[in-house]
């Protein structure tokens, strides 16, 4: 082929680019104006339903970081039916997970038997200080409103649609 | 000239050099010329001057220092220097449940990373005597083209920018934004998937992802198509990689060169498809149509191109997996509390940058007791020293550039 | 001079102010113009991206962010750095820029002196810049730096030869030297009898013109002759150990370079400020026609520019770089020989047509 | 320590329906035929893999002679193994609350098992896997594979007391940097490498990394979160262990 053929196309092929970008508009979004918002599997902060929680300290060890805290105590909560034995109940006084730790890997999340943990794709949460990146009990709680619905599966797929707890 | 695709059939690796003295005769040509300058210069024993290249430095992918002792711009001898990256993966892993590494290891080459969860899970179920059913084996093949793709596409924009042209590596960064976005939706995470389980993937796909990803994939061929015409056919650019960095097929294999760059040289083999007799690649490559690439050249414009190759084979693979997806369970029958009986096994598996394998040892526990990261970039590096000797300086970052390593991949 | 439009006798001091003063104008303004037009925008709708668009409305004021944002960078000079050398350096790829402006005419009267001998002068100046360059490469007692600084040298006078030997054959077919001499050459030139776009040397001179934007892209290290700055091995070449103020100096000087360059090119090859003579009859009916076009000039001579510095900017935002050994033959085997030939041709025709 | 049920018939069925791998085992008997009383143990594991260990002298002509005669031109890797088992215990196993502080228990296990190992002797583990056998404590284990029959071969060696092993180098040039990492992190000398300096570690690094009884100070400084301090109901007399 001629010598400069390659060339030529290689200039023709960034002025097609310059002609789609100035015509199409351009691939990138113009960041804190316009927002692109993640999927809704992604994995951007963890939330706590603290009501499902019993402290059993699963997450904890599964954790390859060890960056959650749990502290609880036991109480005794009034009995189901009427003159029941006071039941046993785990109280959570402190569940603090350390984002500054954290590899976002969805360990415990999984391995969480009583459905606590959810995932949310919020993203926005970076702090100036890293040690305000350690997220207490109320904080995980909050992030509880933007956790998405579960999606339905692909054709094909047997997996049950879990719900999440609101 | 654009080089045949039909790389000699049997693998160069049989000793009859007969079959393609062409071939041969070049490379050697390129090796005497590149020897012949260095020899030159060494004879007038000139002073030379000693060039630290990293460890920062925009031509190192990561932290990679090579300490080159020059003459004037030929190096004389090159010695890479390794160990800012080196995390210690393999003592790290010796005090993780299965799990628990599987969540590591994907962070070895983090650019094609959940193609590094795949032979140690493949290795686990070895142990564990475990199938995974069709379907999480069919997606865990489309999650592993993509992983493919996502790496390889970043190395088209990557090599070029090497060599002085800013724009393509912003189409290679703009394409596979697509195809993270679906590993993404798919995974959760856009570079740390772990999604692969023991027996199987963590979840099923969400609605709507095969028709999106398909989208994604054509834009990616769309991209391989724009590199051709802006690279390969660029005459600087040939100019810059033809006869540059030759390495004959023998030569790499005792250093244990694999992937793209082997293949590059000649040699017919690719683990997804060679696989151990009695052995499946626990993947679905034999149940789909696809080719090996290979190039007869051997030098830094070969390597390109049989990457540029691989990545539209890949598209072509990842099609006709997702058109052929079958049904099913996700997931075999498992115990929650994963304990992998005593047994040594090594799985290794045709990695975007190489082949990658994991030799477990298990004592029966919780953890593995000992676990090998074979990893490809390790073994594509060790040849630097000896390919490095006799280039120019620019011609140093055109061959790093084209063994297209991972600095997480080689300091593990 | 274009004051004497203005019907007042200014004093020698005055005029030499408001030279001083269009000086500064021609060169900076056009830099500040290209740097937004072409590095911040030109190159991001190339890649698919808008580019700046924060600073002022879609990203104007971006050059003046980065003049702040290098202003108040420390002054930084390397310990083992030659300090008087290092801090000179800068000031002399500058200067020959300013004296390359002083020879360009943007219009019949407006230019800053009228040399006999411009031709000769421009040229001669362009390779001032090469031991600012060496300057910079040595004096920052970085091995980086001395690598670039020794391959610019090389590079740089490699190709000046292809430089001057181009525009000889421009100066054969004027028949003079003097760069308003040349204009007027096109102006009133005929192709086979018919003087209607008058003579540009483009149309006669291709070769001429392929090899002069060529030898431009390598005086102003630009990507396929990058080698002084490969971002990619050295860093930024001799401007590594630059900071701040220096390193803006070098930065503006490398467009300013640029359109400076493209002006000579403008002036060389098409026409400089004339526009083509039967769309001038159509307008001036009269014959004032050179007060008017002593401020049409320079937009003229602009666009011009502009239409030049975009292939070189589109050329240097899509190529990879040669090798320096690749580079070199490619001017000692390829355009030198070129160059000669076509000097004999437009001899040879000169002759024989007049 | 019970094999758990789903491995004991694995290992029958996979016997039953792949009796015999002829590739591999011819394999085997050629090596063995070639090299005699080199080869001092191996394993088949029908349709899976192969192991050959041989002595630690004939560590270098076994490289050779499968490079050459049996056509491995492949070098896959080289690396070491330590046999011992870690003297830290599973810190992270759940059952583990003992106590006794986590530092004192490790620094008590470390000394006990360095006593012990002055005579080169160690405690395995009883039922530990070690395919193709083996006594020592440190083992070299590489595996090169031979293209044009896809089999791969994984080759061990017991590495003396004096842990000098021969190096494979001047067979397989790209085992350099692999001797070099295994050197600097378990001490195996090669002898005859050309230049055993450290890979990964920093110059005036002592101490070898990988070694089981090397502590991972990350894992011991900082107090595991999971272990729970369990303190009694209120009310409830005896102390309700969750």
């Amino acid at each position: 082929m001629a010598f400069g053929s390659g060339l030529v196309k290689g200039l023709g092929v960034t002025f097609k680019e310059i002609t789609k970008t100035v015509t199409k508009g351009a691939e990138t979004v113009q960041y804190p104006h316009q927002k692109e918002d993640p999927a809704p599997r992604a994995r951007g902060v963890i939330a706590l339903h603290e009501g499902n929680c019993t402290s059993c300290m699963l997450c904890v060890r599964e954790c390859p970081d060890w960056c959650i805290y749990i502290e609880g105590h036991k109480e005794l909560a009034p009995p189901r039916r009427a003159g029941g034995k006071p039941r046993q109940v785990n109280k959570l006084d402190r569940f603090d997970i350390d984002y500054g730790l954290c590899m976002y890997c969805g360990i415990c999340v999984e391995v969480c038997p009583f459905e606590a943990l959810f995932w949310s794709p919020e993203y926005e949460y970076s702090e100036p200080r890293i040690a305000d990146l350690l997220h207490d009990k109320t904080r995980l709680s909050q992030w509880m409103e933007t956790v998405p619905d579960f999606e339905t599966y692909e054709a094909g797929s047997e997996a049950k649609v879990l719900k999440v707890p609101r | 000239m654009s080089a045949t695709a039909a790389g000699p059939g049997s693998p160069i690796a049989n000793d009859s050099a007969a079959d393609h003295p062409m071939i041969d005769r070049r490379q050697l040509a390129y090796i005497a010329a590149q020897a012949a300058d260095a020899r030159v210069n060494v004879e007038l024993e000139a002073e030379g001057m000693t060039l630290n290249i990293g460890p920062q430095h925009p031509a190192t992918h990561g932290t990679l220092r090579i300490v080159a002792r020059l003459d004037g711009e030929q190096v004389v001898d090159a010695d890479p220097i390794m160990g800012y990256m080196h995390r210690g993966y393999e003592k790290l892993a010796e005090v993780r449940t299965y799990p628990q590494v599987t969540a590591l290891v994907n962070r070895i080459d983090w650019l094609g990373s959940f193609a590094n969860e795949v032979p140690f899970i493949l290795a686990a179920e070895q142990l564990m005597g475990v199938e995974a059913p069709p379907r999480a084996q069919w997606i865990r093949t489309i999650l592993f083209e993509m992983a493919r793709v996502a790496n390889i596409t970043l190395f088209l924009g990557d090599m070029a920018v090497q060599l002085g042209a800013v724009s393509p590596v912003f189409y290679a960064f703009r394409d596979r934004e697509h195809v993270l976005n679906q590993i993404e939706a798919a995974t959760g995470g856009r570079f740390h998937p772990n999604f692969d389980r023991i027996g199987g993937i963590k979840d099923d796909l969400p609605a709507g992802w095969i028709a999106e990803t398909r989208r994604s994939i054509g834009k990616i061929r769309d991209f391989t198509q724009e590199m051709e015409d802006l690279i390969i056919g660029n005459e600087i650019f040939q100019t810059r990689t033809r006869g540059i960095g030759v390495i004959p097929a023998d030569i790499g294999l005792s250093y244990g060169m694999t992937g793209a760059n082997i293949r590059a040289s000649g040699v017919d083999w690719d683990l997804r498809r060679d696989t151990p007799p009695g052995q499946s690649s626990g993947l679905a490559y034999d149940q789909i149509d696809w080719k090996v690439w290979t190039h007869p050249d051997g030098d830094s414009y070969a390597r390109y191109w049989v990457r540029l190759q691989e990545v539209r084979e890949a598209c072509h693979i990842i099609d006709q997996l997702l058109d052929g997806l079958p049904g099913g369970p996700i997931m075999a029958k498992v115990p929650r509390i994963i304990k992998v009986p005593a047994g040594e096994a090594y799985v290794a598996t045709e990695n975007p940058l190489g082949v990658m394998g994991y030799y477990v040892i298990s004592e029966g526990g919780l953890e593995p007791f000992r676990v090998k990261i074979r990893s490809a970039s390790f073994s594509n590096m060790s040849i630097s020293p000896w390919l490095l000797k006799g280039t120019y300086v620019p011609d140093v970052v055109t061959i790093l550039a084209s063994l297209y390593f991972i600095l997480g991949d080689i300091d593990r | 001079m274009i004051t004497s439009f203005l019907a007042l006798e200014p004093a020698y001091w005055q005029s030499t102010i408001f030279k001083l003063l269009m000086a500064f104008v021609a060169v900076l303004l056009p830099a500040g113009g290209t740097v937004y037009l072409y590095l911040f925008k030109m190159v991001s709708f190339m890649q698919s991206r808008l580019g700046p668009m924060e600073a002022g409305p879609y990203g104007s004021l971006q050059l003046v962010a980065e003049l702040g944002k290098n202003l108040q960078k420390e002054d930084l000079i390397p310990a083992k750095a030659d300090r008087f050398v290092y801090a000179a350096a800068p000031y002399v790829v500058l200067v020959s820029t300013f004296l390359l402006v002083l020879v360009i005419p943007f219009g019949p009267d407006a230019t800053f002196a009228d040399l006999d001998t411009g031709v000769f002068f421009a040229l001669a100046v362009t390779s001032v810049s090469v031991i600012g360059i060496l300057m910079a490469g040595w004096a920052s007692a970085s091995k980086y730096s001395l690598l670039g600084g020794l391959r610019a040298a090389g590079q740089l006078i490699a190709y000046e030869l292809p430089l001057v030997l181009a525009v000889v054959g421009v100066v054969i077919q004027a028949g003079t030297l003097n760069l308003q001499g040349i204009v007027s050459a096109q102006i009133d030139g005929q192709i086979f009898g018919w003087g209607g776009i008058g003579n540009p040397f483009i149309l006669t001179q291709f070769i001429g013109f392929f090899i002069f934007m060529v030898a431009v892209q390598a005086e102003l290290t630009q990507t396929p002759f990058d080698m002084p700055i490969a971002e990619s091995e050295l860093v930024a070449g001799y401007m590594t150990e630059y900071s701040g103020f220096r390193f803006l100096m070098f930065f503006i000087g490398e467009f300013a370079t640029a359109n400076i360059f493209a002006f000579l090119a403008s002036v060389l090859f098409l026409g400089g400020w004339s526009i083509p003579p039967f769309i001038a009859d159509a307008l001036f009916a009269d014959g004032n026609y050179s007060n008017i076009m002593n401020f049409v000039g320079p937009l003229i001579m602009g666009g011009k520019m502009l239409v030049l510095t975009f292939i070189i900017y589109w050329v240097r935002f899509t190529y990879p770089r040669f090798r320096e050994d690749q580079l070199q033959k490619f001017a000692w085997k390829f355009l030198i020989p070129l160059a000669l030939v076509n000097i004999a041709v437009t001899g040879l025709l000169k002759v024989v047509f007049e | 320590m019970t094999l758990s049920s789903t491995e004991a018939e694995t290992v029958d069925d996979a016997a039953s329906d792949a009796p015999v791998d002829e590739a591999r085992s011819s394999l085997l008997e050629a090596i063995t035929a070639e090299l005699g009383d080199a080869v001092v143990g191996s394993h088949l594991i029908p349709g899976r893999d192969v192991w050959v260990r041989v002595s630690p002298e004939a560590w270098a002509d076994t490289a050779d002679y499968l490079r050459n005669r049996q056509r491995f031109r492949f070098f896959d890797w080289l690396s070491a193994i330590d046999w011992m088992p870690s003297p830290f215990g599973r810190s992270l196993d759940a059952e583990i609350d003992s106590e006794v502080s986590t530092l004192d228990r490790m620094a008590e296990t470390v000394r006990a098992s360095r006593a012990d190992q002055a005579d080169g002797s160690f405690i395995g583990f009883e039922d530990s896997p070690r395919y193709a056998g083996g006594e020592t404590r440190f083992q070299v284990l590489a595996r090169l594979h031979n293209l044009t029959t896809d089999i791969g071969l994984n080759i061990k060696a017991d590495v003396p007391a004096d842990l000098t092993v021969p190096t494979w180098t001047d067979h397989f040039p790209g085992a350099d940097w692999h001797e070099r990492e295994a050197w600097e992190m378990y001490g195996v000398v090669f002898a005859g490498h050309p230049g055993l300096r450290n890979l990964y570690l920093p110059t005036g690094f002592e101490g070898h990394p990988l070694r089981k009884d090397y502590p991972l100070l990350s894992r011991l400084v900082k107090p595991w979160p999971g272990i729970v301090d369990v303190e009694p109901m209120p009310e409830v007399d005896e102390g309700g262990e969750q």
